[in-house]
């Protein structure tokens, strides 16, 4: 299977999608098998790109066209891991109450948050960007409650206006560089971004991004969204859409603004979000809406993470970033579990050794104790930032780990309340199955990460290499010198690997 | 006195657009009103796009007939904001779709309105008595 | 396999057999024999003390390209010892009635036992650290067992456990940024590294590190002003854990210290930073947090009317003497700072089981409603009096060793305010003990106490070996002097050379054989005088009179509340003072921010925030 | 104050993006990308219009995009207002006028032809899918106006909208297989300006004009219906 | 060793015969202040008989009896740790820190006596008592840190030498010799700092249930203590002795100090006693402490 493939792994959602609302209209159950076949698909088709690619990169050039010209899919390791990450995390959140329309919204969204980590051009990325907006929209409005479609009218109002201050960043980069191709840019960006009008770009871009990133301050959508919806919605919008939002903009950052201020505006705002992200958690009356505030707060790590430059800084950030991927959707579960106000759930996790064991998992790692996976994830995070050493990266630093305080401070009175001896709930809901089952796996995966530690490490930092690696990407979309140019109408059809270049970057393991 | 040159007429128009949008979006108060606001934004946005295409006397980028009678104008743009019109259509489409649902539900067409019932749902629905007390946390403070 | 693996092999079984038999009634006699067999291992380890190499750990790992690696040295084994022991007696007492009490009264007693192996694990992790990386590793894993055992009582004990863990992660953190300003300056988590780099760092880096790391560890000791979690946390924790807990937990905090700020940056590191605008050097500053925290918990302790608090509020108090002497760091000071911790390990283990064996009893530790117990639990009493003549220090017990060799250094530095400041502590002490020893066991015994019998060999034969190990280590302080000479000389302090009584030198030394000696002498010739009268009559308490009035069991006539009514007329006023407020201010701090992070999501609408802040970003690129 | 606050923001953000206008080329874009689609953008689509050939060629994958957020949103419309559309035995709008009813079916035929033309026109001039797919959505809802009994079938606009995004899809893979890269142009690419000519690109163009008019369609009908059901 | 014996037994008998004349001393002051004759030369000693020689003596338990023999032999230990002229052997093997220590146990014995006889009054006592301790121990510890200092040593032999060089305590230390002194009056338990023993009204002390030779053995524990703060002092500032004569002449003249003073004065109550003892001789100290540490 050559790497074009992967393009496979967004078409076949997509048509799964597009066939489903009608499939569904005579057998329910054949959509949704549908939709899990494609899912299933896509999730395999990544695997074995991923696992034919070996460590190294590719560039796809989506039908044929020569990148700068066409758009190009990059496929490094962030990027699939990202993207397989997509397909598993539905399935795992898959809404299995609901309609055929909202398999059809789902399987859109996993396609268009697939093209997010692959897709190499600015233009394409902002259009899988509104494909998962729109999509989630669907999905928060398809919730019986009118405060779901209350709270999607205005996460809807937002995100549209986020999305044309994209879209006016996209105008100034284009009318700047007259590309759109990401690789194409990062050649471009010294000479013709390196200006108050490339940071002014940078910052329309990174504040549209941002509100599905839930960056400080454009995240008030965060609160209303995840306390209307189901925590499995919550979780797949928690979890997987704002991560993928994050990594486009450390693309963008990475190759096309690589400039101390960008950077620094980043820090900034995360900082700011992890202090009332935090902070309104410990205010928080309820469990979904102290998870969701919480979700602001590691969102905001997860910008200070990625604002530091070089691998260091990729590393630390892809690590907070998985570990919230991990945890947070998982706590949104348990969250269901409960739900409401805090003072009523008093003893309503005693007998419930499963979930209260997770919870308890769960609340270590984000608070990072060690040897639990959110520990080194903190630490990277520290270290990454004490050793950039600025004022600012400083004070980042003292932040996040002043907001662990307060983390620590608000899980465990939370838990402290749920195993209260003296019971003052209604009695508990009855198990959920599933949803147990998927938190617990999420356990696992944490628990087992901790015995894989060593690899895992190695892993991230190849993966960060190489996502830092400006020239590979360049030198992988665009062609080193002498390289043939790939084009359809001067190559013989058929001919093997297409319009894809393999470059097998050895993969680098700093030491 | 001299007009200036059409660009910045076409630019300073397009930023217009979109801020006279966006300053709609943030000081409307009714729903339907955001929603046009929210189009006359994406108009704006859509304008811009389109003007990053832009040359001084060229034509349309169609090869039909006989050769280009000079230069002709960027063709990416033009693809790009059909897709973005087309983008603005769908977004602005379940928005409305959104306020007939919202208007039904909560028989509100206000924004302030509507959240504060939003706000009411939300606390409804955890189990939350309604905030009497912004001074009290309402649980017991950790230290 | 090492000794260490060996060590932690036999604690992580202890931990297991806990957790799957731990609500067995039988269990706790295995449990007992398991400590013992880890007791042993680390006596096994002995050689470390005497010079021998250090006992590696045959795991290590490496971690996004850091190694972890784990080694006992001598100054692991000398902590490591006084854990086990603790563990050891803590096991001890809950192994047999009290824990069936326990479990009876519908306490987990699986929970409690697991806690109580777990901590000790974690912390035998935590003395094994070698670099910056793995100490905060072990710290962690000992913070965390600490809260365990804390909540494993419920009740009130879950508020005080809380609040111990924002402290604990607050100091964490401190511990972490520390840590990482370490990597940063060095490129090294190592202590030597860091050691070797010194001489390169700016004072402000220095000052950076040294006030992390004494902040971080400090939470953990109870320094000042870090130390308003840790009575209520340890009080509130059942009997037997607060007797570990009081005895070892806060103290890996002076072991942080010891190996971070002493081991690694240096003591003449700490000599040569100048508080700017001041003649102190930083470990002057540290003597002084020290001083504070002899004195003001200490006098906090003295007001308490709970047995449980008023010992936990000493044991704040006493590390300050421990930080104190390590601070001024000449062979006497450290020696006595060291040495204290063994000490204080042992008779605050015995005072905590003494006061548990009380609440067993008796149902309370108030100390308003108990008195005249002596008669009834007179091997109890005689475990609280060598207790307390330990903690105040008064000679023949340990705790005068530790003392006078503070003393005695503070005098040939020529630190008079911090000398005052230790004799303060010191009589604040023996003035709050008394309370404690008179208020349960002497005046006037309660009527519904009548009944009252000592407690089970279970319970009394821990308390009295550590009893008999705090006369013991106090006739004879010389093998424990060894141990921290060992120490010394691995942290590089000057080193004291003891002698089986303590310490000899010219200008007033010590010899503890001798003191004990005169003073049982003079007991003697006083008992000999008292003898020489004629026979006295025993008869009963209640048969005496107070103003004219003879006193009965129907007037309850016990002197106990307010017990220093001149005292507290005095300086109650300075307790208004305290560092509560500051905590109070904190917390209310960060409620107002938090109230206005609350209000960002809900007074402004959210497209006026993408607005304004797009705004704003645009103005900085310019 | 608020909208005192909104205003400053507004205008501080127009100023500020019209200062960005000094350092822009505005008239006379770098145009790196554009140029290399203009020289070589014919030859390798057989497309006569080069926006085409950008549309379904070089960023079909863009388009491939644009017509999942209709669907998106589509199928976001039919989830929030399926409930609240009318029910069976609600009563329905009187019919329209004459004149709204002679124009309607006078214009339909109309309609269509014109929507297919600019449809299968797509490559070579101006308009395409999207443009044709409207005027087709349009040719169907305006009958609806005049008698909003008559209903659209949703299950055939359902069935529409599906099999048109599969053809597209379908396509995309067929060129996968086929050429190995997905969406790559197939067949002939024929003469330039030729109404059979560009290989797929007239087929992609088909299927989304199907699509966006089902989707329109349906939108349309789907938001009508609520109206009239009434709140 | 056999002579250390030797002044472990010695020292007890002399300083038992001196304490009982510091006694006597303290009651013909007394009885010259308030114009009386006072009692006769052996009266203390006929105290001391009488109340040893009682027929009825009652214990209140164990812990009673112990308490007093612990009072009694603190003193007693206390003393000997003094170097007296001929006799500083067990001087010489510890120092004064040691003997602080020594000096609080008494205190402790009697709170332990006290406490035993379940006498709320006896209670209130020991509070009083142990308060005054805490008063009078800040500026007396005062005081040895800077004797130390200035010899240069704990060791209280060689005080006693370092003095007979260099001249008495006294004259190189003024403002300390004069917080000592007035923490020797609250050592003595003398007015006005009498509260805790409160003599006068004996049923709110911790004397209350105190009878016999449990009150006898108060007595010597007093004779012991005016002894053993008389030489303390003669040690620490008036260059101990070199002959028994001149050793306690002074140790007699210091003992005379505190007792004239205190009969010109009425009583403070515990609170108060902590406001004087805790401003005047600590101030006293620490400016004395200042200017030996600064010059």
């Amino acid at each position: 299977m050559t790497a074009d493939a992967v393009t496979l792994a967004v078409a076949l959602p997509l048509l799964a999608g597009f066939l489903s609302p009608a499939l569904g209209r005579s057998s329910r159950t054949a959509a949704q098998w549908l939709g899990w076949a494609a899912l299933a698909a896509s999730a395999a088709v990544l695997w074995s790109v991923w696992v034919r690619l070996d460590g190294g990169t590719a560039a796809v050039a989506v039908g044929g066209f020569r990148p700068p010209l066409g758009i190009a899919f990059y496929l490094d390791g962030m990027a699939l891991l990202f993207a397989l990450a997509v397909p598993v995390v539905t399935l795992l959140f898959w809404p299995r109450a609901g309609t055929p329309q909202q398999f059809a919204l789902t399987l859109v969204l996993a396609a268009a948050a697939t093209g997010l980590a692959l897709s190499g051009d600015i233009f394409n990325l902002y259009v899988f960007y509104e494909l998962t907006a729109v999509a989630s929209f669907g999905l928060v409005a398809a919730h019986e409650a009118r405060r779901a479609q209350a709270a999607a009218l205005r996460y809807l109002l937002l995100s549209a206006a986020g999305s044309v201050l994209l879209l006016a960043g996209i105008a100034v980069v284009y009318l700047r560089t007259g590309t759109l191709n990401l690789a194409h840019l990062a050649t471009l960006a010294p000479e013709r971004l390196q200006d108050p009008v490339g940071l002014a770009a940078f910052a329309l871009m990174l504040l549209g991004l941002g509100v599905k990133a839930e960056l400080f301050p454009v995240n008030g959508w965060v609160p209303e969204v995840y306390s209307s919806v189901s925590g499995r919605l919550a979780g797949l919008l928690a979890g997987l859409v704002s991560k993928l939002a994050v990594l486009v903009v450390v693309r963008a950052l990475v190759l096309v603004f690589p400039r101390p201020e960008a950077a620094e505006l980043m820090l900034v705002l995360g900082t700011l979000g992890i202090v009332v992200g935090e902070l309104a958690a410990w205010r928080a009356r309820d469990l979904r809406r102290q998870f969701a505030f919480s979700s602001i707060g590691q969102l905001g790590i997860v910008f200070v993470a990625f604002s530091v430059p070089g691998p260091a800084g990729i590393v630390a950030g892809l690590a907070v970033a998985l570990h919230h991927l991990l945890t947070k959707p998982a706590l949104f579960l348990l969250a269901e579990r409960w739900g409401g106000a805090i003072e009523g759930l008093r003893g309503a996790g005693r007998g419930q050794w499963l979930a209260s064991t997770l919870f308890i998992l769960f609340a270590l790692s984000l608070v990072g104790v060690p040897p639990l996976p959110g520990f080194w994830a903190k630490l990277l995070t520290v270290m990454s930032l004490m050793e950039q050493g600025t004022g600012p990266a400083r004070a980042g630093a003292v932040v996040v780990m002043a907001a662990t305080v307060v983390e620590a401070a608000y899980l465990f009175r939370t838990l402290g309340v749920l195993l209260a001896r003296e019971s003052g709930a209604e009695s508990p809901q009855p198990h959920r199955g599933p949803d147990l089952a998927t938190a617990s796996l999420a356990g696992l995966i944490l628990v087992g990460s901790v015995f894989a530690l060593r690899p895992l490490g190695d892993g991230l930092k190849a993966l960060a290499a190489q996502a830092v690696d400006v020239d590979g990407y360049v030198r992988t979309v665009l062609g080193g010198p002498g390289m043939a140019v790939s084009h359809p109408a001067s190559q013989a059809p058929g001919g093997a690997g297409g319009g894809a270049r393999v470059a097998h970057v050895p993969p680098e393991i700093a030491s | 006195m001299s007009l200036p040159p059409l660009e910045i007429v076409l630019y300073a128009g397009a930023v217009s657009l979109l801020i006279i949008g966006l300053a709609g979006l943030v000081m409307s108060e009714h729903l339907v009103r955001l929603v046009l606001a929210l189009g006359v934004a994406e108009a704006g946005g859509n304008l811009l796009l389109v003007l990053t295409g832009f040359r001084q006397g060229a034509v349309a980028p169609i090869l039909l007939g006989a050769a280009p009678s000079g230069p002709m104008v960027d063709p990416i743009p033009q693809a790009l904001v059909l897709t973005a019109i087309v983008i603005g259509v769908g977004v602005q489409a379940l928005a409305l779709a959104l306020v007939l649902r919202v208007r039904r539900a909560y028989g509100t067409v206000h924004m302030s309105a509507l959240r504060a019932r939003l706000v009411e749902d939300l606390d409804e629905a955890a189990g939350l008595p309604p905030e009497g007390s912004r001074e009290a946390p309402g649980v017991e403070r950790p230290v | 396999m090492t000794l260490l693996d060996g060590l932690w092999a036999a604690s992580a079984l202890t931990a297991l057999v806990a957790a799957a038999f731990g609500r067995h009634p039988a269990a706790g006699s295995w449990l007992t024999v398991l400590y013992g067999l880890q007791f042993l291992v680390v006596a096994m380890m002995g050689g470390l003390s005497e010079g021998a190499d250090p006992v590696p750990a045959s795991v290590s790992f490496v971690v996004l390209g850091y190694g972890l690696a784990w080694q006992f040295s001598a100054l692991s084994w000398f902590f490591a010892v006084i854990t086990a022991g603790a563990a050891l007696a803590a096991a001890w007492f809950v192994s047999g009635a009290w824990g069936r009490a326990y479990a009876a009264r519908g306490g987990d007693l699986r929970l409690l036992q697991l806690a109580l192996a777990l901590n000790p694990l974690a912390m035998y992790v935590l003395l094994a650290s070698t670099d910056f990386l793995s100490l905060f590793v072990g710290w962690e894993l000992v913070s965390w067992s600490s809260f365990l055992l804390m909540l494993s009582g419920g009740g009130v004990g879950v508020r005080w456990a809380l609040r111990y863990l924002v402290y604990a992660i607050g100091g964490a953190m401190a511990v972490m940024a520390a840590m990482a300003q370490a990597h940063a300056l060095t490129g090294s988590f190592g202590f030597g590294a860091l050691a070797a780099a010194v001489p390169e760092l700016s004072a402000a880096s220095l000052w950076m590190l040294v006030i992390l790391l004494a902040a971080g560890f400090g939470v953990k000791m109870g320094l000042l002003p870090f130390h308003l979690w840790q009575a209520g946390a340890y009080a509130e924790t059942p009997g037997p854990g607060a007797a570990f807990l009081g005895a070892i937990s806060s103290r890996m905090g002076l072991y942080a210290m010891l190996l971070t700020l002493f081991g690694g940056l240096g003591l003449g590191t700490l000599q040569a930073l100048h508080i700017p605008f001041t003649p102190l050097e930083a470990h002057e500053l540290l003597a002084w947090i020290a001083a504070f925290t002899m004195v003001l918990p200490t006098f906090t302790a003295l007001r308490q009317n709970d047995a449980r608090w008023l010992l936990a509020w000493h044991g704040i108090g006493q590390g300050g003497y421990m930080l104190l002497g390590v601070a001024m760091g000449d062979a006497l000071a450290s020696a006595g700072g060291m040495m204290h911790v063994f000490n204080h390990a042992t008779y605050q283990a015995a005072l905590f089981m003494a006061v548990t064996a009380v609440v067993y009893r008796t149902g309370t530790a108030d100390l308003n409603r108990l008195g005249g117990l002596v008669t009834r639990m007179p091997l109890t009493f005689l475990v609280l009096l060598i207790g307390i003549i330990g903690l105040a220090g008064l000679p023949p017990m340990n705790g005068f060793v530790s003392k006078w060799l503070i003393y005695r250094a503070l005098i040939d530095e020529g630190q008079p305010l911090l000398f005052v400041a230790a004799v303060i502590g010191t009589l604040g002490t023996i003035v709050s003990v008394y309370k404690l020893l008179h208020n349960i066991f002497l005046g006037r015994l309660r009527v519904e106490h009548e009944s009252v019998r000592e407690v089970p060999w279970s319970m009394l034969t821990p308390m009295l070996a550590l009893a008999a190990v705090v006369f013991v280590t106090g006739l004879a302080p010389g093998p424990v002097l060894d141990w921290v000479a060992a120490v010394q000389r691995e942290l590089g302090f000057a080193v004291l050379v003891p002698t089986l009584g303590g310490v000899d030198r010219p200008d007033g030394g010590l010899d503890m054989l001798w003191v004990v000696g005169i003073m049982l002498a003079g007991f003697g010739v006083g008992a000999l005088i008292f003898l020489a009268g004629g026979r006295a009559r025993t008869v009963h308490q209640l048969d005496n009179y107070a103003g004219g009035h003879f006193l009965s069991a129907e007037v309850r006539y016990h002197y106990s509340d307010n017990f220093y009514a001149g005292l507290m007329h005095r300086i109650g006023s300075w307790y208004r003072g305290s560092f509560q407020w500051l905590q109070d201010a904190l917390v209310s701090a960060t409620d107002f921010l938090a109230q206005g992070a609350a209000g960002v999501y809900r007074a402004v609408q959210p497209v006026t925030w993408l607005l304004g802040v797009t705004v704003l970003a645009l103005w900085w690129a310019w | 104050m608020r909208n005192f606050t909104s205003l400053l923001f507004a205008g501080g953000l127009g100023f500020f993006l019209l200062v960005l206008a000094a350092d822009l080329p505005l008239g006379a874009p770098p145009m790196l990308a554009g140029q290399g689609v203009l020289a070589e953008g014919a030859a390798a689509t057989g497309a006569a219009n080069l926006v085409t050939a950008v549309v379904l060629a070089y960023r079909g994958i863009d388009t491939l995009g644009e017509l999942s957020i209709l669907f998106a949103a589509a199928a976001g419309v039919g989830l929030v207002l399926g409930r609240a559309r009318r029910r069976p035995d609600a009563e329905a709008d009187p019919e329209g006028g004459f004149i709204l009813l002679a124009a309607a079916d006078l214009l339909f035929p109309l309609l269509v032809i014109v929507g297919l033309y600019i449809v299968l026109h797509g490559h070579l001039t101006p308009g395409g899918g999207f443009q044709g797919g409207v005027v087709l959505a349009a040719a169907f809802f305006l009958p609806l106006l005049g008698r909003p009994r008559n209903a659209l079938d949703h299950a055939v606009i359902g069935w529409i909208e599906g099999l048109a995004g599969a053809v597209f899809v379908g396509i995309g893979l067929w060129a996968l297989a086929a050429r190995g890269e997905f969406l790559a142009p197939l067949l002939g690419k024929g003469t330039l300006g030729a109404l059979f000519s560009a290989g797929t690109l007239p087929l992609l163009y088909i299927a989304v004009g199907l699509k966006v008019g089902a989707e329109i369609a349906g939108l349309m009908s789907t938001l009508q219906e609520t109206e009239a059901a009434g709140s | 060793m056999p002579e250390l014996i030797l002044e472990l037994v010695l020292m007890p008998l002399v300083a038992f015969v001196a304490g009982l004349g510091m006694l006597l001393m303290m009651r013909k002051i007394a009885a010259k202040i308030q114009r009386r004759v006072g009692p006769p030369f052996l009266q203390p000693l006929y105290d001391v008989v009488k109340f040893f020689g009682k027929q009825t003596q009652i214990s209140h338990g164990l812990i009673h009896d112990v308490g007093i023999i612990v009072a009694v032999g603190g003193y007693i230990a206390a003393e000997t740790l003094i170097p007296v002229p001929g006799m500083d052997g067990i001087a010489g093997r510890t120092d004064v820190i040691v003997l602080i220590y020594f000096l609080m146990v008494p205190s402790l014995g009697m709170a332990l006596a006290a406490g035993q006889c379940a006498n709320p009054n006896a209670s209130i006592g020991i509070s009083r008592a142990l308060t005054a301790m805490l008063a009078y121990d800040i500026p007396f510890v005062i005081v040895i840190f800077g004797m130390s200092w200035i010899y240069g040593t704990t060791n209280l032999v060689q005080m006693v030498e370092y003095q007979q060089v260099h001249g008495w305590g006294l004259f190189q230390a003024p403002l300390l010799a004069f917080a000592g002194l007035f923490a020797l009056q609250g050592m003595l338990g003398k007015q006005p700092f009498e509260i805790y023993v409160a003599p006068a009204e004996i049923a709110t002390g911790p004397m209350v249930e105190m009878g016999g030779k449990y009150l006898g053995s108060l007595v010597v524990m007093q004779s012991f203590s005016l002894y053993t703060a008389g030489i303390l002092y003669t040690t620490l500032f008036l260059g101990g002795g070199v002959t028994w004569i001149d050793f306690l002449l002074k140790a007699y003249l210091v003992v005379a100090i505190p007792m004239a003073i205190a009969f010109q004065f009425p009583r403070y109550r515990a609170e108060q006693m902590l406001g004087v003892l805790w401003k005047w001789p600590v101030l006293a100290g620490l400016l004395g402490l200042a200017l030996v540490m600064l010059t």
